[in-house]
């Protein structure tokens, strides 16, 4: 299931297993994972509870090392690439420091990376702008509604400019609505940036609509069982999801799903 | 075996500071005593040495620092002194004291073992009485706002009251109104040890979620369904925690109320051991003591693994 | 048949200080008068008069100055017996301190008891007239633990000793005679009477009670007696009473020697003329006296007479 | 008899106040929160006052809620004295030396897995070393005044506040600690931007036990020598003297300093700890 | 916005205010909200996130007092008819009771009511049958998969056959494939039972597929903007959401809540 090697590859992931040791016994987590990414894709996750998606994006991330198998980013070591602060991570949950405002979460990585106060308010004021949480930065986390947080983390790991954008399932608990809103949003961002993006959803509509790249993959042991190159164009109004190639492709996304939970 | 590793350095480490502590807190008797029996020491009198730095005293005499290691009363008795005071005071005396369990058929009131039995038994009386009393106060303060609001901040100024300054003293008065034997011990016990499982008690109590009271309100659950189906399930594992410390405490309580000496007892030993300058003695019980707590921890943590396994071992 | 109750409060740990009750209660001397008694043992934390006035004792040994305060206090307690004819208390000094007599004490930190039994230094000290808020013209006082310590540590100059307890504590210690200065409270003119028995006044009025308690001063003397024919048996006793088990042998055989040069010559009446220097060594506080008037009625002969006949 | 049924007039009749008060329209308004624990308290002594007098209580066993108020305004002065030494001096010194060491050596606990499983079980077998033991030996090596009460008081603060120092430095999630790696923070980052503050509500749940625990610590280490100043002095020697108004009055300074060192830290928590559930109410 | 009376109405809302007095203020949970419900009918709310659908199925269950309008229940305020028994509450977490094990669970409200044990362990068995999860009597929720966690409290709301379920985003955190079988399961389910239900969603396609009326709500003051009945057979295979009728529903939902985020 390997796809063609790409030029200028980012991400390059070759036979990664992952087993993690619990008192009940092993669980396979990932098995013979293999995949590349390239500069500028936008790869969608996409797969049943407990496949281990959140895994692979853990191990990209350098949180999770893998069993074997070898992956690098732009030639490094996931943990150098870590430590030369390749990486904005959305988590699933917003995952906000309660003691610090909106405005403080989002300096904070600005803060560890050493930028200089101004460029750190400037910033902030930004990416506050760009998810519509203008006028927020004073309020702490819990005084935001679920989906403002969300929003919120996301301007987080947009605020320090990383080459790679890891998000987990970033907007799984918002409404249809809000939800199409930053889709649309996220696209732009991408377009206009070009960040390498690795994203996870349930959903296959989403998944379809953002991604250049889909992988689709089978739990126990987790492992890819298709890789779909996107033909959409770049360029995605909302209604495209009534477009006959954007159906096919949700098509083939359900059965590679449906095949998964069979076995 | 991973595990006892750090322990056991740890051990050997407080081991070699507490002997190389003993050098300088013991050299000023042991100086003395030398000079006493006319060895040559620097400074000579004890009027020079008495404002002279501990250490330089080792520096200038260091022929005498075995001798810290082995005194009669020291200040700071070696880890070996205090051991084997420990075994003589359990083991040996009941297999050769006079009054010990081979000779006499009981426990020995020259050995420890008899006052740690004493300090026990008022420990466990006043640690339930302490425990269920903060279990019923929690249970009153979770469903009353009237008890809420007005013992909740008394039940702190209890804790900031000395009562380990007052034990002695309640102990007496106790005494004088005819409550005697275990029962005064155990109340300071119980004084120590209620407040907190009341803490403990009214956070776990609360600990159920909305949604978790939510459902009981759906199915029409009386007040007596909901605490104990939802509220005392919920609240095991903060009561076994506090149950923890509730016992540390009880032992604390049972000790101070032996502190007028009648009836014995491991906190009666260490005073009259203090009395009597029996350094070695008040070191014996104190690490019994400790021991004894330590046991005792334990023991609430096998009643929580048991509780905890049979309500699934979830949490 | 039926014995009578009496509980004795004792004002210390169980020691040989207390033999003589221990030797009557072991030889069977209370029996024999008819009485089941039971003997409390005190300690640093109990007020023996707190104790009589709760109704948790019948008769409890005092010091007279602790007596006499509480009886100053609202607590009428009586002096029923004295079998302590003098004063073992003493002040014992390091004597390359330098300290030769009480005004060398100026600037020396000495350890007091207190508890009720600050009352005859602290008279001692206004009488010599030295103040005892600290300074270099005055003792700093400590409040004393119930051991040595502070003396071999040398954190006090002087401190208080009983000449059968601490004072032979402090030779135990391994320090001898002659690096010790020590001032006798008895020597010093200033010794109050200790270890008497106290009744409530207001139970005098019962004769049932008075019968009593003639019974109990009589087999308590006895047993006085018995402890310092029989200084070796009588400690031994004293150890198989002690619950906490803390005492040597060596030690309680020495106290018992001690003790008996205190109650020697007693024949537990009291001595008024001991009273009467109590009473004024009290009184004469300086500005915070111990007992502020005369009291009254504070003893009876009426017990030792009839215990004698 | 007559006296009996007063006092039970007299608590119902104050605790029907109360539920009123606690729940009733007004149970909002912030006098009516303070009225409620002050009426609870003024119900307990007027049936002390009453009981003492009615049942005669002799005056050296326990003496009436008034005459320990009068003793109280009597003595200030040397209350006041009393409460410097023993408060200010040794208990104040002790918890601070004792949190602050138990704070360094709790960080040091997290950050070396050796230390943690070496060391707290250490701690905790000293933490049951009960004080009745260590303060006559720590009197013994510190002297009688106030430094060896403040060494009393640092051995008792020392493990509560380390093990709730420990416990919260751990709290924080793995998402907010996966957060930090992410960033490439270094370890003192990870400690002051994310467990430190984390662990706010844990260090203040030991700084408010340790208060208590402190003033107990530095009263009973003064039963075992002492200046002739300081709580537990004036409560030894006023037992001994039958003064038992003077020892409440001690004791009512205690607690009073007690509840307000109590109050003030858990003042400085609600402002350190705002963002925390349980501070939002 | 009210529709027609129908006969036999279970439940019906009559000018429904809810505010909730917080330290900022209040905030107008529900307003003026009217709805009739009849007996049989599966009702979806769907709506933005803060709309207070929550809030009206808690009114309904009697967990919350309206500040003003009058809500009957079988002729009953929901008081009354929460002391009947009335209710199986389904709430967005599965909620089991974590000491207790599956069948300790389900059992649980009937021990509350009052059924003798051998009817207990009867139903207990009956209705894990129906959610499939014959077998896991047993085990402890801890064991579970969020999936069977989630039938386990849809089972449990089930057991004492309450007249009216109330189910509040019971399939939130699923994934597609199982929350399609669950759907299709419960679909059945109220088929065979008829019992009242009220569904809270965040899914167009999930309300269309299940609901024979569908309340659209707007936020801030919470109010229903559409309600639609659903011209859809009862007999609905899951390839029904491929019909041009489903299409047409799910759009007008779709405008519903596009207006509802416009104010
Ligand atoms: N720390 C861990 N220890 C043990 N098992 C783990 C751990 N983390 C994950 N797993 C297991 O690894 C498998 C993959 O988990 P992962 O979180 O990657 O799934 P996922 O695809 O992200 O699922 P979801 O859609 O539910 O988020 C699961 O079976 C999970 O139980
Ligand atoms: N107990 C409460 N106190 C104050 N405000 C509340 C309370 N419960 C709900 N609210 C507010 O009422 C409004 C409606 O809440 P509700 O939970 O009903 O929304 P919902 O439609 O269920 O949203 P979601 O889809 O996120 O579950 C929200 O703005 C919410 O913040
Ligand atoms: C608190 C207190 N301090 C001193 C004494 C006086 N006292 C009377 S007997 C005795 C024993 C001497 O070995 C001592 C010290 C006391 N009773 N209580
Ligand atoms: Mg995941
Ligand atoms: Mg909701």
């Amino acid at each position: 299931m390997m796809n063609a090697p790409i030029p200028q590859t980012v991400i390059s992931a070759r036979g990664i297993d992952l087993t993690f040791e619990t008192a009940d016994g092993p669980v396979h987590a990932l098995k013979g994972v293999d995949l590349d990414i390239a500069k500028g894709e936008f790869v969608s996750f996409i797969g049943p509870s407990g496949c281990g998606k959140t895994t692979f994006l853990r191990v990209v991330a350098a949180l999770e090392r893998p069993t074997a198998g070898e992956v690098s980013v732009n030639g490094l070591s996931p943990d150098e690439a870590r430590r030369a602060r390749a990486y904005g991570y959305v988590f699933q949950a917003a995952g906000l420091y309660p003691w610090r405002t909106i405005g403080g979460n989002i300096a904070l990585p600005l803060e560890i990376m050493g930028f200089a106060k101004a460029e750190r308010a400037r910033r902030v004021r930004e990416v506050l702008e760009l998810v519509e949480l203008g006028g927020f930065e004073k309020k702490y986390p819990w005084q935001l509604s679920g989906g403002m947080q969300q929003r919120a983390s996301i301007a987080r790991a947009l605020a320090f400019d990383a080459d790679i954008l890891l998000m987990d399932e970033p907007f799984g608990a918002l409404d249809e609505i809000v939800r199409d809103r930053l889709n649309e949003e996220l696209l732009k961002l991408w377009a206009r940036t070009g960040k390498t993006t690795l994203f996870v959803t349930h959903s296959i509509p989403e998944a379809v609509y953002l991604s250049t790249k889909i992988v689709v993959m089978s739990p126990r042991p987790g492992r890819i069982t298709d890789v779909i190159d996107s033909p959409l164009p770049r360029e995605r109004p909302l209604d495209i999801r009534d477009s006959r190639e954007f159906i096919e492709i949700a098509h083939r996304v359900r059965e590679g799903l449906r095949a998964g939970h069979e076995d | 075996m991973i595990r006892a590793g750090p322990i056991l350095a740890m051990l050997l480490a407080v081991f070699a500071l507490w002997y190389a502590a003993a050098v300088p807190m013991n050299i000023r008797e042991v100086l003395t005593e030398a000079e006493r029996a006319g060895a040559a020491v620097t400074p000579a009198t004890a009027v020079e040495r008495r404002d002279a730095n501990a250490l330089g005293l080792v520096l200038a005499n260091p022929g005498q620092i075995s001798g810290t290691w082995a005194q009669d009363r020291p200040r700071l008795p070696a880890p070996h002194q205090v051991a084997g005071e420990l075994w003589q005071s359990t083991v040996m005396e009941e297999i050769e004291g006079r009054r010990g369990l081979l000779n006499s058929g009981s426990l020995s009131n020259r050995g420890l073992l008899l006052h740690a039995w004493i300090t026990l038994s008022a420990t466990a009386l006043g640690f339930l009485i302490g425990a269920g009393a903060g279990i019923l106060l929690a249970i009153g303060i979770v469903h009353s706002k009237t008890m809420e609001k007005s013992v909740m901040p008394w039940a702190i100024v209890s804790q900031t009251v000395p009562i380990v300054a007052l034990a002695p003293m309640i102990v007496v008065v106790l005494y004088s109104v005819g409550l005697q034997g275990l029962l005064p011990k155990a109340v300071i016990s119980a004084y120590l040890s209620f407040f907190p499982v009341v803490v403990g008690m009214v956070k776990g109590l609360r600990a159920p979620d909305a949604m978790q009271t939510d459902l009981m309100r759906t199915w029409d659950a009386s007040g007596w369904q909901v605490l104990t189906r939802l509220r005392l399930p919920a609240s095991m594992p903060y009561l076994f925690a506090s149950l923890k410390i509730a016992v540390a405490a009880a032992l604390v309580g049972a000790i101070v109320g032996e502190l007028p000496v009648q009836g014995g007892g491991l906190g009666a030993r260490m005073l009259a051991g203090s009395y009597y300058g029996q350094t070695a003695q008040i070191w014996a019980a104190l690490f019994l003591a400790a021991a004894l707590a330590a046991v005792l921890v334990a023991a609430i943590g096998g009643a929580q693994r048991l509780a905890l396994r049979r309500m699934g071992g979830a949490a | 048949q039926d014995l009578d109750e009496v509980r004795l409060q004792l004002q210390w740990v169980t020691q040989a200080q207390f033999a003589g009750y221990y030797v009557a209660l072991d030889q069977g001397f209370y029996e024999e008068e008819g009485l089941d008694v039971e003997i409390l043992p005190g300690g640093p934390d109990i007020a023996p008069p707190q104790v009589l006035a709760g109704g948790g004792a019948d008769v409890m040994l005092n010091w007279m100055p602790s007596a006499l305060a509480a009886r100053e206090k609202g607590l009428p307690v009586v002096n029923i017996a004295q079998p302590f004819a003098s004063s073992g208390l003493m002040l014992t000094c390091w004597k390359d301190t330098g300290i030769t007599g009480p005004q060398d004490f100026r600037g020396k930190t000495i350890g007091v008891w207190f508890f009720g039994n600050e009352y005859p230094f602290l008279s001692w000290m206004s009488q010599e007239g030295i103040p005892t808020e600290g300074g270099d013209d005055g003792v700093t006082v400590l409040k004393q633990g119930f051991n040595v310590d502070p003396l071999i540590q040398r954190q006090a100059d002087c401190i208080s000793t009983m000449t059968y307890n601490e004072y032979g504590q402090v030779l135990d210690a391994g320090i001898t005679e002659d690096e010790l200065v020590t001032f006798k409270y008895e020597e010093e003119g200033v010794a109050t009477l200790e270890d008497g028995m106290w009744v409530l006044e207001e139970n005098l009025e019962d004769p049932d009670f008075v019968d009593k308690m003639v019974r109990f001063v009589r087999a308590s003397m006895q047993g006085w007696k018995w402890a310092g024919e029989n200084p070796e048996e009588a400690a031994q006793i004293v150890l198989d009473y002690d619950e906490t088990g803390a005492q040597t042998e060596a030690h309680q055989v020495r106290m018992m020697g001690e003790i008996a040069k205190l109650t020697e010559g007693s024949d537990g009446s009291l001595d008024e003329a001991a009273y009467r220097r109590t009473v004024d060594t009290l009184l004469a506080g300086g500005s915070d006296p111990v007992i502020s008037q005369e009291p009254e009625g504070a003893f009876t002969h009426e017990i030792t007479e009839q215990a004698l006949q | 008899m007559s006296a009996a049924i007063l006092a039970l007039a007299l608590w119902l009749g104050l605790w029907a106040l109360n539920v009123w008060l606690a729940t009733g329209p007004l149970a909002n308004r912030i006098w009516a929160r303070m009225a409620v624990p002050l009426l609870f308290g003024l119900t307990i002594l007027v049936l002390w006052e009453i009981a003492v007098r009615a049942l005669q209580v002799p005056l050296v066993i326990l003496p009436p809620p008034s005459q320990i108020g009068a003793r109280f305004g009597a003595s200030l002065p040397v209350l006041w004295a009393d409460f410097v030494q023993t408060i200010g001096r040794g208990a104040l010194s002790g918890y601070l030396i004792g949190c602050g060491a138990a704070f360094l050596t709790a960080i040091a606990v997290d950050r070396f897995v050796f230390l943690k499983r070496g060391l707290l079980p250490l701690a905790s077998f000293m933490a049951a070393l009960p004080i009745v033991g260590t303060a006559p030996i720590l009197v013994m090596w510190f002297g009688f005044d106030w430094q060896s009460k403040a060494a009393v008081v640092v051995v008792m603060v020392f493990f509560p506040m380390l093990v709730n120092t420990v416990a919260g430095l751990s709290e924080t999630t793995a998402m907010q600690r996966d957060l930090m790696k992410s960033w490439g923070a270094g370890y003192w980052q990870g400690l002051l931007k994310l467990r430190l503050p984390a662990a706010m509500p844990f260090v203040f749940n030991g700084l408010k036990i340790c208060t208590t625990l402190a003033l107990i610590g530095a009263i009973v280490a003064e039963f075992f020598g002492s200046p002739t100043l300081g709580l537990g002095f004036r409560i030894t020697t006023s037992v001994g003297q039958l003064a038992l108004d003077m020892v409440w009055a001690a004791i009512l300074v205690a607690a009073l300093a007690g509840t307000g060192f109590y109050g003030l830290v858990a003042l400085i928590e609600r402002g350190v700890t705002f963002w925390h559930p349980s501070q939002r109410g």
